[in-house]
């Protein structure tokens, strides 16, 4: 196969956006497959080395969504998480890392038609800015640091 | 003139208030205490809180509405509707581009012509003077106005008094002056003749 | 204590009572008046209401002009004047590029660090040093403290702090020996501007406060600002015509109370340019005055006030 | 070495349709640690259950994973086969190929490879999975209730009545709040004292519950189920077993000129009083700032009359400790004076009144005996003016929220003074009315339509006096703005509700969140609106937001419900899915290096200190600890740790990690 497939990670939280895919799921609406979801309890735990993790691991693309501001079900673990954001987006600017290749959304428990767009815009977007091979690997830790023992 | 509806559709009288004043008039909630603390509502055409209701309604003919009212030249700039605003609308300064624009535009109400003239001729004093000279503002406005009987018992009353002066009291460089007008010269103090002028 | 002065158009013209007032009770409370060289109008509500860059411009000139001279402090008494400077310094203080702007077009540096302050700024200062010690004749009677517009408001820029009910002016009054009256007025706009376009306006305005302050047994009308002077004083008997009525309670600058409470002679304080005579039915009167002092009997009667 | 188990669900066509289960299957079992690997028709039917179960036995499985539909739909079934078969429910995950795969891919090879990653991804996780045991915490059955209105009655009488003991405290001398103090209450006018002082009765004679008044909070500590509370008694200079309330020493008292609280400054009381006679307790109270024996050393009267002996001038303020295992926040509300409205007078006007000294003027056991008379000069006044939204939704004034019960009182007073001066006018100067609730909007017309109320849409400007009267200045917005000027001989302003003056010193000292205005914050404006961020402390009445009656009684059953439930098993036991700060050898003894960004993260105040000490006593280092019982699982913490020393349970990074190493 020709075409070039990127492979997308995203980071959720389990309250909205987990819930919100599973709408998605129920029902019946279809988006790329080339999503693959690390469910968290909030967007708040989301340390950002796991975003560099993910890139390092071979991810074109990822997707970090959690409740809508005001929803969070731990009152702010998603403005924490924003608020990080925004500091942590200039580091990575600096250290070489494509921002165009990291989406944060919001995406609730009732809004499945929401993950299915976004999942497929974010596919369109990667696709057109082809594999991410220029990640500088260095960021990420090796395998082997987590193997069991 | 009514903005067809379009993406980017032209700014309108509300959005021009705010870019100018920084002053958002959706703030109203239209509780009327301006009106109720007027010192002027009961001559006005509409009531503060109107002119921003028109401003929030912004329907085919509002912004002529409240370019060409009158109240926008009553208003004295007292500031008593600021002061007690619940929602902290700084009217007095929305009423400042409100005027602004209406003089630009050649809106301004027939009856603000006094008004007007008023200004202009204070301004006028100030240019050539430097300061204020009020003998010449006086003759100045009345032949402005022809508003020549009015007022002509204070002028002695004054005199009588010593506090008239004849002759200006120039400054020494009212050159600067000049050129200080001149640097901030636009339309708004040479309005068109179609409203403002007798 | 020396302080930069900005008198403003008005102290030279038809209220230079004020001014010569200010000047006469100044050695008395220990201030040194500098005038601001070559000052310019303020420009006023005219350049407010027709040109916003001018109506910071002519201010800032004045600014830049007392900050050359080395004032930290500026002392405005009129108080729409006030009001243009003090709100041209915040907007100048908040707006940097618009500081540059405008100091281009004055084409002087304007870095903001003089203070402009009210005459009643000024005169609380001189009175809570021992102002009452000085006092010769107490000024016993009731007076209407009247602060118009630009001494409340804005609150964030206004010299007195109580917005609805200020009391600077009245703690001036009661430290020469006045009682300053409560009344409902004391805030309410004069008309001010309109003085001369729209004389009903201000008659009726001007009127409302005039009423209350009578009504309420107030024998004197006490300001600090030329406009409301001239409104209730110059403009009076549009304001009798208008309400049909004959009050007679002169309208004083607070500096020429405090110049009577501390012995000056009535026309090195100017009294005999207003309109409405000073009189009182005793106290004053009675006190001792410098021949000649007293005012002359046609300016005081009733016909007077109901020419024109 | 890991022994993982993979069973890939059918769910009958739902995921076989379109994803090749048996292709997962046997794609998982080629995964490095799996051992076994199987597909069936329905994992969640009991032979599906069953094939897990025997495997575990059979397989000594050390971990599962179920490939099926959603955790949220699934997990605790799965989780219980395993725990029954003797594997800890926490190394057992699921990979949701329903959801997130199936039903929303087409069924194509990128789907069911998609599928096996989704199975790869909760393997490589479920490896490093680790036993967790429930978190048992044991409770102290007793709840405390701060605050002695119609809210903390409510909920202390809910809880004693399910049978456990509760401590209620109370500041002022005397039960009641504010609702002793209305009149008659909306919609229905009944009146507001009879209906609350049984209650107030009630709570007093209760078994289970402790009553202290004149008391406050002064500290709290401790987690859910497990506080420690030290109350202030105030001194009341009484002791209040041996006085019987006869009264004789209120009788006595010299001082006679205080302006009464309980009668919003409108009556006078005496120095040593009872504030209202329904008072629970009914015992006097020595006011000391206006005791005349207080302040010059003379006078006793009261002790002289006293029949019980009753008096203790010497009495001090006592420190009460008590254990309690949750606590319910029903402090109240107070509202703006008439000095908070320049434009108003700054409450120099004795007739400009708030709208809860207009409730003592019309109450029957008010300082009139419920005839409506102005301050001033004891009038009946024939015009009123009402003033709704006084110091509500006013950002100039600070305070842009909607108080919500003004719009109904100012059309209960306009419709009392109407009944009780037949000939009286009227006017409600407002700028909405907000009568949401039931039979609210028509109790609000009844005052417009037989009680000709006059109700004038605009807010007023100003009020100042003249001659006597106050002249009010407004407009009618419905009419052009036309200015109204009405001349009136009393105005009742339906002043803000506002948090008490010391709420968030309250909440500062039971750590718990408030907002901008002070209100305590509950934990989730929609779903957890009676409980708080601090485990184990709830809230009800208006301490939370402005609230009537109504409200404030169904907020009080319902945190009095948590509590009960709380208090329903002798140990509280929760998912062990928690944060954990780790612990090491000596010398190091945790990686934390106490920069405590955690603590002031943490929404749920989770986050302790412990010093570590050598056995000698010598401070080795403060470091960060979670309390359990207190801790959400959110991980926020974690990832600000700069250490890397805090985890989550269930979520660590190791667990992350190793997820995203097999994407």
């Amino acid at each position: 196969m020709a075409a070039f497939e990127p492979k997308i990670v995203a980071f959720v939280c389990n309250w909205c956006t987990y819930a919100g895919a599973d709408l998605t799921g129920t029902s019946r609406i279809k988006y790329a497959p080339n999503v693959r979801m690390i469910r968290l309890p909030c967007t708040g735990r989301i340390d950002f080395m796991l975003i560099l993790q993910a890139f390092g691991q071979g991810a074109d693309g990822v997707i970090v969504s959690g409740c809508h501001p005001g929803d969070c079900h731990y009152t702010a673990g998603n403005y924490h998480a924003r608020r990080r954001w925004i500091l942590f987006r200039r580091l990575l600017d600096f250290l070489g890392v494509d921002l165009r290749r990291i989406h944060f959304a919001w995406v609730s428990a009732a809004e499945g038609a929401k993950w299915a767009e976004l999942v497929n815009e974010v596919a369109a977007t990667i696709r057109e800015l082809g594999p991410y091979d220029t990640f500088p690997k260095r960021l990420a830790c090796r395998p082997e640091a987590v193997e069991v023992a | 003139m009514s903005h067809p509806p379009s993406t980017n559709a032209p700014a309108t009288l509300a959005d021009r208030v705010a870019e100018a004043t920084g002053e958002s008039v959706f703030r109203c909630y239209q509780c009327g205490k301006c009106a109720a603390g007027c010192p002027l509502a009961a001559e006005m055409d509409y009531e503060p809180n109107q002119i921003l209701r028109l401003l929030q309604l912004n329907l085919p003919g509002t912004e002529e509405e409240v370019l060409g009212s009158l109240a926008i030249w009553l208003c004295l700039t007292c500031e008593t509707c600021a002061a007690r605003c619940p929602q902290e609308v700084d009217l007095p300064r929305i009423m400042d581009y409100l005027r602004q624009e209406s003089l630009q535009t050649g809106q301004a109400h027939p009856k603000a012509k006094d008004i007007l003239a008023f200004h202009q001729a204070f301004l006028e004093s100030i240019r050539k003077n430097g300061r204020l000279h009020e003998v010449g503002l006086i003759s100045s406005y009345k032949l402005k106005t022809w508003h020549l009987l009015q007022d002509v018992g204070v002028a002695p009353k004054l005199l009588a008094r010593g506090k008239l002066s004849l002759l200006p009291h120039g400054i020494a460089e009212r050159g600067k002056v000049a050129r200080i007008f001149e640097k901030c010269a636009d339309t708004a103090t040479t309005p068109t003749e179609k409203g403002a002028a007798p | 204590m020396k302080v930069g002065f900005f008198p403003g158009c008005s102290l030279e013209g038809s209220s230079r009572e004020y001014n010569e007032s200010l000047q006469a009770i100044a050695p008395a409370l220990g201030l040194e008046l500098c005038e601001v060289p070559d000052w310019n109008c303020c420009g006023a509500t005219a350049a407010h209401t027709l040109n916003h860059k001018l109506a910071l411009a002519l201010p800032a000139r004045i600014l830049a002009l007392a900050e050359q001279a080395g004032f930290t402090e500026l002392l405005v008494p009129c108080s729409a004047c006030l009001a243009r400077l003090a709100s041209t310094r915040d907007e100048l203080t908040r707006n940097e590029a618009l500081r540059r702007e405008i100091s281009a077009v004055i084409e002087l540096p304007y870095a903001g660090t003089t203070r402009v302050l009210s005459v009643l700024d000024v005169l609380l200062t001189c009175a809570r040093d021992g102002l009452k010690d000085r006092v010769r004749h107490p000024f016993a009677h009731k007076v209407a403290c009247y602060y118009g517009c630009y001494l409340t408001r804005p609150a964030r820029l206004a010299p007195c702090r109580r917005t609805e009910d200020p009391q600077e002016m009245d703690e001036l009054m009661r430290a020469v020996g006045a009682e300053p009256i409560d009344w409902a007025f004391k805030v309410e706009c004069c008309g001010a501007g309109l003085s001369v376009s729209r004389l009903e306006t201000v008659a009726e305005l001007s009127g409302r406060i005039l009423a209350d302050a009578a009504e309420r047994g107030a024998e004197a009308i006490v300001v600090a600002c030329p406009m409301c002077h001239t409104n209730l004083d110059l403009r009076r008997d549009a304001i009798l015509r208008r309400r049909g009525t004959n009050w007679r309670l002169p309208v004083l600058y607070v500096s020429q109370v405090i110049g009577l409470a501390l012995g000056l002679n009535e026309r090195t304080l100017g009294l005999h340019r207003h309109h409405v005579p000073v009189r009182f039915p005793a106290a004053v009167t009675r006190q001792p005055m410098e021949v000649g002092a007293g005012r002359s009997a046609s300016d005081g009667s009733g016909a007077a006030q109901r020419e024109s | 070495m890991p022994r993982i188990g993979v069973f890939v669900c059918h769910c009958g066509e739902n995921i076989a349709g379109t994803v090749d289960t048996a292709a997962v299957a046997r794609a998982a079992a080629e995964f490095p640690g799996v051992v076994h690997s199987v597909d069936y028709k329905y994992m969640c039917s009991d032979p599906g259950q069953n094939l897990i179960k025997q495997a575990i036995r059979e397989k000594k499985l050390t971990g599962v994973v179920v490939a099926a539909c959603s955790p949220r739909m699934h997990e605790p079934t799965f989780r219980r086969a395993c725990a029954e078969a003797g594997l800890n429910p926490f190394l057992c995950e699921m990979a949701n190929l329903r959801e997130h795969c199936s039903w929303v891919h087409e069924r194509t090879a990128a789907t069911t490879e998609k599928a096996i990653d989704l199975v790869r991804i909760l393997v490589e996780k479920v490896k490093r999975n680790r036993p967790l045991y429930p978190i048992n915490v044991p409770i102290t059955r007793t709840a405390l209730v701060l605050g002695g209105g119609i809210a903390g009655i409510q909920a202390a009488l809910d809880i004693a009545n399910a049978g456990h003991k509760v401590i209620l405290v109370e500041r002022q001398a005397s039960i009641g709040g504010h609702m002793a103090q209305l009149s008659e209450t909306f919609p229905t006018l009944d009146c507001s004292q009879c209906i609350l002082t049984p209650r107030m009765v009630e709570v007093a004679q209760h078994p289970n519950i402790t009553l202290y008044t004149y008391s406050e909070l002064e500290r709290l500590e401790g987690f859910i189920g497990n506080f420690r509370a030290v109350i202030r008694k105030k001194a009341r200079s009484i002791d209040e077993t041996a006085c019987t309330g006869c009264g004789a020493c209120i009788q006595k008292c010299p001082t006679k000129k205080i302006p009464s609280e309980f009668n919003a400054q409108l009556g006078m009381r005496t120095a040593i009083y009872v504030p209202f006679p329904q008072a629970v307790p009914n015992k006097p109270v020595i006011d000391r700032e206006h005791c005349v024996y207080f302040k010059t050393g003379r006078c006793k009267l009261c002790e002289r009359v006293c029949p019980a002996k009753a008096i203790r001038y010497d009495q001090e303020d006592m420190l009460i400790e008590v254990n309690v295992g949750a606590v319910v926040a029903a402090t109240g509300y107070e509202v703006k004076g008439p000095d908070f409205f320049p434009e108003y007078g700054y409450g120099q006007y004795k007739d400009v009144i708030t709208g809860l000294q207009f409730e003592r003027l019309a109450s029957a056991s008010g300082p009139t005996q419920g005839v409506i008379r102005r301050p001033s000069d004891g009038a009946v006044p024939q015009t009123v003016v009402f003033v709704a939204c006084a110091g509500s939704r006013d950002p100039a004034k600070g305070l842009n929220y909607c108080s919500k019960i003004c719009c109904m009182y100012t059309a209960k007073h306009a419709m009392l003074y109407r009944h009780k001066v037949h000939e009286g006018r009227a006017y409600v100067f407002y700028m909405d009315i907000r009568a949401g609730g039931k039979m609210y909007e028509e109790f609000v017309r009844r005052a417009i339509e037989e009680d000709q109320v006059n109700y004038i849409r605009g807010r007023v400007s100003r009020i100042y006096e003249r001659n006597g009267k106050l002249i009010v200045k407004g407009v009618d917005t419905l009419l052009n703005s036309r200015p109204v000027e009405i001349e009136a001989d009393l105005v009742v302003l339906a002043t803000a509700m506002v948090p008490q003056p010391d709420a968030e010193q309250l909440a500062q000292r039971m750590k718990v969140s408030y907002d901008e205005y002070g209100f305590l914050a509950e934990a989730h404006p929609k779903l957890r609106p009676v409980e708080m961020n601090t485990a184990g402390i709830f809230v009800a009445g208006a301490c939370q937001a402005p609230k009537d009656i109504p409200e404030s009684v169904a907020q009080a059953s319902g945190a009095a419900s948590k509590v009960i439930a709380l208090f329903s098993k002798e140990e509280l036991s929760r998912e062990p899915l928690v944060a954990v700060v780790n612990r090491c050898a000596p010398p190091e003894y945790s990686t934390c290096i106490g920069c405590f960004l955690c603590e002031s993260a943490c929404p749920y105040q989770a986050i302790e200190r412990e010093e570590i000490r050598t056995r000698d006593g010598k401070l080795i280092k403060t470091v960060a600890k979670v309390n359990q019982g207190v801790c959400q699982g959110c991980g926020t913490c974690v990832a600000l740790c700069r250490s890397k020393s805090i985890d989550l349970q269930g979520f660590t990074n190791e667990q992350v990690f190793a997820e995203l190493i097999a994407v």
